[in-house]
C-alpha cells in the first residue's frame, strides 16, 4: 500500500497531467455552452504542456540558463515545444471566441442545444 | 540550388501571403494576378522537383543546416513531390474558378482576406506534406485548422459560424490528442524526428508499449478526426455544405486528403507495418473504413441539399481510401494513392459544376434540378462524367481506383471487401443517378427567363471544363500517374 | 472610466509596462523570456490604455493601417533573416554558419540572429494582441 | 442518465489512462529516455554554436527557427480570421439584411 | 519541493473541476485565470522559467480579459 501511494506520488505529475486532460475533454464534449467548451479546450490544452513539462523535467535541475552553479540542467526541448503550443492554443481560442459573439448576435443566445432548435425550426419552416 | 527550392516554394507562398495586407489599394485584380504569378511559379518549381527526385533519388533538406536529432528536417521525395505538385495544379485551376465565383456570400471586402487565407493554406499543406518532424507537423496542422475553418467562417451567414464553431472545436480535440501522442512518443525515444522515432521504436517497443499503444491511438484518433475517417466525421457535411463552393472543393477535394496523407506518413513512416499489425490496426481500419463506405453512402441518399449529399458522400469516399491503407499492402497503398487523386479530382469537378449551377440558379435543393442539364449543358455534363467516376463506370478515373482497390483485396484475400466495394457502388449509384436522370431527361419547370444557354465567365467554366477532361484521361490513360504513384509508394518503404 | 487618479497613474505605469516588455524581448537570449512573453507585455500595455482611455483614442494611436504594417513586418522581419542564411551558408534561417556574429556570451550583443529574430516575433505578437483586443471588444458600427 | 453513461465513461478512460501511465518510464531525471544525446549536446554546445546562453532561446529561434516561424503564422492567420469575421463590412453590404440560403 | 509541486497539483484538480461545475461564467473565468497562474506557478516550480512567464503573460492575462471581454458581449449565465 505505501510502496503504491509511494508509486502515485513519483509519478504525480503524469497524474496531475491525464486527470486534467481528462477533465477538459469532458467540459468539451458534454457542455452546450460555447464559451465553456472554449475553456475546456484551454484546460485540454495546458494540460498536454504540463505533460510535455514534466518528461523535461529533473529532480533538483537547473533552469536551462546557463551558469557557473554546478548540477544538471532540465531537458530543455519540451519548454520550446511549448511556448510554441501556448500561442498555438491562445489563437484558437481567439479565433473560437470572435465566432462566439458572431453566433451570438444571430441565433440571440450561445448555448448549443437551443441554437440547434432555433435551426430545426428553420429548416422545418423551409 | 535545386535543393533550395522547396524552402523557397514555402516562402513565395507565405510572403505573398504577407505582401497582400500591405497593398494600399487591394484592387481585386491586382491581387488575383499576383496570386496567379505565385502559384504559377510555385507550380512549376514542384514540377522541376518532381523530375529532379524521379531521376536523382530523394533528398534531406536540413533548416539552419543543423543535425536532423537537433533541428527540423524537410523529407522530399516521390511521396511529397507527387503530392504536392497535384495539389497545387488542381489549386490553380479552383483559383481560377474562385476568380470568377468568389462572390458566393463573400463581401468584397474580405476578397483580400480570403486570398490571403488560402495562400496561407496552401503553405501550410505544403509544410505538412514536407515535414519530417512530428511537432512541425502540429504546427502546421493548426495552421491547417485555423485557415480552413476561417474560409468556412468568411462568408457571412449564421450557419457558417456555427458548423465552423463546431469544426473549429473537433479539430481542436483532434490536435490537442496528436499532441498527447507527441508527447508519448517523444518521452520514450527523446525525439521528434519521424525518421530517428521509426529506429527507435522496435527497442522501446519491448521496454514501454503502454507509450506506444497509447500515442498509436491518440494519434490515429487525433488524425482520424481531421480527415472525417468514419466514426469522427460529424463535422464535414455542415462545414463543407456551408462554404462558398470554391472552398468546399479546396476543403472536401484536398484539404482532407492532406490529412489522409498525414495518416499515410504517420502509420507507415513513423509506426511501421510490424508493430501495427501486431496492434491489429489493419483490422479495425477494415472494419470502420467498411462501414463508412456503407452509411456514408446511406445518409448522403438522405440529403435534400446537394452540397450536403456531397459532403456525405466524401465521407464514403474517405472509406474507400482508409481501406486502401488499412490493406497494408504495395496493391493496396498504390490503390488509395490513386484513389486519393481520382477522387480529389471528382470531387472538385462536382463540388464547381455544382457551385456554377447555384451561380446561376441560386438553387441548392435536389428536387428542384429538373431539365437543369437542358439549361447549363456543361456545368451538368461534367457534373454527370464525375458522378459516373463516383459510381465507378469504366473510362472515368474512378473505375480505375475501384477496379485496383478490388485488386488490392483480392491479392489479401479478403474476398469479402469485394462485396462491400459492389454494394457502396450500388449505393452510390443510387444517389447519383436519380439527379442526372432528373436533370436530362425531364423538363425545366420555369424555363422562361432562363431559356438562354449558360452565361458564365470563362475563368469559371474552364476549369470546370478542364477537370472534366482530367477525369476521362485517367481513366483511359491511368500510367499517366501511375508511374509516380508507383515511385511514392517505394519512398513508404514497400 | 473618468477617474482622475486611474489615469494619472496608468499614464505613470504604461511607459515601465513597455520598458518592460521591452526588456524581455532584448533580454530574451541571456535571461527568462524572449518574443512571446515580451511582446504579450507590451500588448497588454497597450490593451490597460484601451481599458482606461477608451477604444477611440487607443485606436489613434494604434490605427488599422498600423497593426497591418507592424503584423506583416513581424513576420517579414524573420523571413529576411532567414533568408541571408540560404545565400550565405544554403540553409534557411542559418545562425552560425551564416556569418552572424555570436559576440561574448551573456552579453546584450550575443547570439547572432536570436535577438533579431526576436524583435521580429515581439512585434508581430505586440501588436497582434492589441488588434485581437479592440477587435474583440468594438461594437459593430460604420 | 446520459450524463451518468459519459461521466462513467470518462471515469474508465482516465483509470486506464492512469494505468497506463504507471506503466511508463517514471524516473524523472537524467536516466529517463527522453534526456538523450539530443539533450546533452543541447545543453553542451549550443553556447559555442549560437552563442545565446539561454538554451531554450537558441533552441526557440535557432534549432527550430521554423516551429517558431510556423507559430507566427498561427497568431498572423487568427488575426486574419477574426477581422474578417468581425470587422464591420462595406457600408452598402450593411443594409442589405442578413439573407439566408 | 514534491509536497510543493503535489499541492499545486491538487489545487490545479480542483480549479478544473469547478470551471466545470460553475453556472456563472464570469466566475469560471476568474477560476481560469487562478488556474493559469497556478499552473505557471507549477512550470516555475518545475525549472521552466521561460515557459511560466509566457503561462503568466498569455494564459492568464490576455486570455482571461479575452474572456471577460466576450462575457461582456454576450451572456453571463450558462443554462
Amino acid at each position: 500500500m505505501i510502496e503504491f501511494l509511494q508509486m502515485l506520488y513519483d509519478y504525480v505529475n503524469y497524474l496531475g497531467a491525464v486527470a486534467l486532460f481528462i477533465i477538459g475533454l469532458h467540459t468539451v464534449v458534454t457542455h452546450s455552452n460555447l464559451i465553456k467548451r472554449i475553456m475546456g479546450i484551454n484546460i485540454m490544452g495546458t494540460a498536454v504542456f504540463y505533460f510535455f513539462i514534466a518528461i523535461g523535467n529533473v529532480t533538483g535541475g537547473l533552469p536551462p540558463i546557463l551558469t557557473d552553479t554546478p548540477g544538471e540542467y532540465i531537458n530543455p526541448l519540451p519548454s520550446v515545444l511549448i511556448l510554441t503550443g501556448i500561442v498555438v492554443v491562445v489563437s484558437i481560442t481567439v479565433y473560437s471566441l470572435s465566432l462566439v459573439i458572431r453566433i451570438y448576435e444571430t441565433y440571440g443566445t450561445i448555448d448549443q442545444d437551443e441554437i440547434a432548435k432555433i435551426n430545426e425550426r428553420e429548416n422545418a419552416d423551409d | 540550388m535545386i535543393e533550395q527550392l522547396p524552402i523557397l516554394n514555402l516562402l513565395v507562398l507565405l510572403s505573398t501571403a504577407l505582401v497582400i495586407p500591405l497593398f494600399k489599394k487591394r484592387t481585386f485584380n491586382m491581387t488575383l494576378w499576383f496570386g496567379f504569378f505565385t502559384l504559377f511559379f510555385v507550380f512549376i518549381s514542384s514540377i522541376v522537383l518532381t523530375y529532379h527526385v524521379y531521376v536523382h533519388g530523394a533528398f534531406y533538406y536540413h533548416l539552419g543546416g543543423h543535425a536532423p536529432f537537433l533541428g527540423i528536417e524537410l523529407l522530399i521525395d516521390g511521396f511529397a513531390t507527387f503530392f504536392t505538385t497535384f495539389v497545387l495544379g488542381l489549386l490553380i485551376l479552383i483559383y481560377s474558378y474562385s476568380a470568377g465565383d468568389a462572390t458566393e456570400g463573400i463581401s468584397e471586402k474580405e476578397y483580400g482576406r480570403y486570398y490571403i487565407l488560402l495562400f496561407i493554406l496552401l503553405f501550410a499543406m505544403l509544410g505538412i506534406i514536407y515535414t519530417n518532424d512530428l511537432f512541425n507537423i502540429y504546427v502546421f496542422m493548426e495552421i491547417l485548422s485555423i485557415t480552413t475553418c476561417s474560409i468556412i467562417s468568411i462568408k457571412r451567414k449564421k450557419e457558417n459560424y456555427t458548423s465552423a464553431f463546431r469544426y473549429v472545436m473537433l479539430n481542436e480535440v483532434g490536435s490537442l490528442s496528436f499532441l498527447f501522442g507527441v508527447a508519448l512518443i517523444y518521452m520514450i525515444t527523446g525525439f521528434t524526428n519521424i525518421g530517428l522515432v521509426a529506429d527507435a521504436l522496435p527497442d522501446v517497443w519491448a521496454l514501454y508499449p503502454a507509450n506506444i499503444i497509447l500515442a498509436v491511438g491518440f494519434m490515429v484518433i487525433g488524425i482520424g478526426i481531421k480527415a472525417a475517417i468514419f466514426p469522427f466525421h460529424v463535422w464535414l457535411p455542415d462545414a463543407h455544405a456551408s462554404a462558398p463552393s470554391s472552398s468546399s472543393a479546396i476543403l472536401s477535394g484536398i484539404v482532407i486528403k492532406v490529412y489522409a496523407l498525414i495518416f499515410v506518413k504517420m502509420l507507415f513512416r513513423l509506426y511501421g507495418v510490424d508493430l501495427l499489425t501486431e496492434l491489429n490496426i489493419p483490422i479495425i481500419l477494415t472494419v470502420t473504413a467498411s462501414v463508412g463506405m456503407v452509411l456514408g453512402s446511406m445518409f448522403a441518399m438522405a440529403q435534400k441539399d446537394i452540397k450536403r449529399m456531397l459532403g456525405y458522400s466524401s465521407v464514403a469516399q474517405m472509406g474507400y481510401i482508409v481501406l486502401g491503407i488499412s490493406l497494408f499492402s504495395y496493391l493496396g497503398l498504390r490503390a488509395a494513392f490513386f484513389h486519393i487523386t481520382s477522387h480529389a479530382l471528382l470531387k472538385s469537378a462536382l463540388f464547381l459544376s455544382v457551385g456554377a449551377i447555384i451561380y446561376k440558379q441560386k438553387e441548392r435543393r435536389i428536387n428542384h434540378y429538373d431539365g437543369i442539364g437542358k439549361l447549363m449543358p456543361l456545368s451538368m455534363g461534367v457534373f454527370t462524367i464525375a458522378a459516373l467516376g463516383m459510381i465507378g463506370i469504366p473510362i472515368t478515373s474512378g473505375f480505375i481506383s475501384k477496379y485496383n482497390l478490388g485488386l488490392a483485396a483480392l491479392d489479401a484475400n479478403q474476398t469479402i471487401l469485394i462485396g462491400v466495394l459492389v454494394f457502396s457502388g450500388l449505393l452510390n449509384a443510387m444517389y447519383y443517378l436519380p439527379i442526372i436522370i432528373q436533370a436530362f431527361l425531364k423538363e425545366p419547370k420555369t424555363p422562361v427567363y432562363m431559356i438562354k444557354l449558360e452565361k458564365i465567365p470563362l475563368t469559371m467554366m474552364l476549369p470546370i471544363a478542364i477537370l472534366g477532361l482530367a477525369i476521362l484521361t485517367l481513366g483511359i490513360y491511368p500510367n499517366l500517374v501511375m508511374n509516380l504513384i508507383d515511385l511514392a509508394v517505394e519512398s513508404l518503404g514497400f | 472610466m473618468d477617474d482622475i487618479i486611474v489615469k494619472s497613474i496608468t499614464r505613470i505605469i504604461i511607459p515601465f509596462v513597455q520598458l518592460y516588455g521591452i526588456f524581455i524581448i532584448l533580454h530574451g537570449h541571456v535571461s527568462p523570456g524572449g518574443g512571446f512573453s515580451g511582446g504579450a507585455l507590451f500588448g497588454t500595455s497597450l490593451i490597460l490604455y484601451t481599458l482606461i482611455f477608451g477604444v477611440d483614442k487607443a485606436q489613434k494611436k494604434f490605427s488599422h493601417r498600423v497593426s497591418e504594417i507592424a503584423e506583416s513586418g513581424g513576420i517579414l522581419i524573420y523571413l529576411s533573416i532567414g533568408v541571408i542564411g540560404i545565400f550565405t551558408a544554403g540553409y534557411f534561417l542559418s545562425n552560425k554558419a551564416a556569418g552572424f556574429p555570436l559576440g561574448e556570451a551573456g552579453s546584450l550583443l550575443s547570439g547572432g540572429m536570436i535577438p533579431l529574430l526576436m524583435i521580429g516575433v515581439g512585434i508581430k505578437v505586440a501588436s497582434t494582441m492589441v488588434t485581437l483586443f479592440h477587435t474583440l471588444i468594438m461594437e459593430e458600427r460604420l | 442518465m446520459r450524463k451518468w453513461a459519459l461521466r462513467i465513461l470518462f471515469f474508465m478512460l482516465f483509470m486506464l489512462m492512469s494505468y497506463s501511465v504507471l506503466q511508463m518510464p517514471g524516473d524523472i531525471g537524467l536516466d529517463s529516455p527522453a534526456y538523450n544525446e539530443a539533450t546533452h549536446h543541447y545543453i553542451e554546445e549550443s553556447l559555442g554554436e549560437t552563442g545565446a546562453i539561454n538554451i531554450i532561446a537558441s533552441i526557440l529561434t535557432d534549432y527550430r527557427a521554423f516551429d517558431t516561424l510556423g507559430e507566427t503564422i498561427v497568431l498572423f492567420t487568427s488575426i486574419i480570421a477574426v477581422i474578417s469575421i468581425l470587422r464591420p463590412s462595406a457600408k452598402p453590404e450593411e443594409e442589405e439584411a442578413p439573407t439566408d440560403g | 519541493m514534491g509536497i510543493v509541486n503535489l499541492i499545486i497539483v491538487v489545487l490545479l484538480i480542483v480549479c478544473a473541476l469547478a470551471i466545470e461545475k460553475m453556472k456563472d461564467l464570469l466566475g469560471a473565468v476568474i477560476v481560469f485565470s487562478i488556474y493559469s497562474l497556478l499552473m505557471s506557478v507549477l512550470w516555475l516550480v518545475l525549472k521552466t522559467p521561460d515557459v511560466a512567464l509566457t503561462e503568466a503573460a498569455i494564459g492568464a492575462g490576455i486570455t482571461s480579459i479575452l474572456f471577460i471581454a466576450i462575457i461582456g458581449r454576450t451572456e453571463r449565465f450558462e443554462k
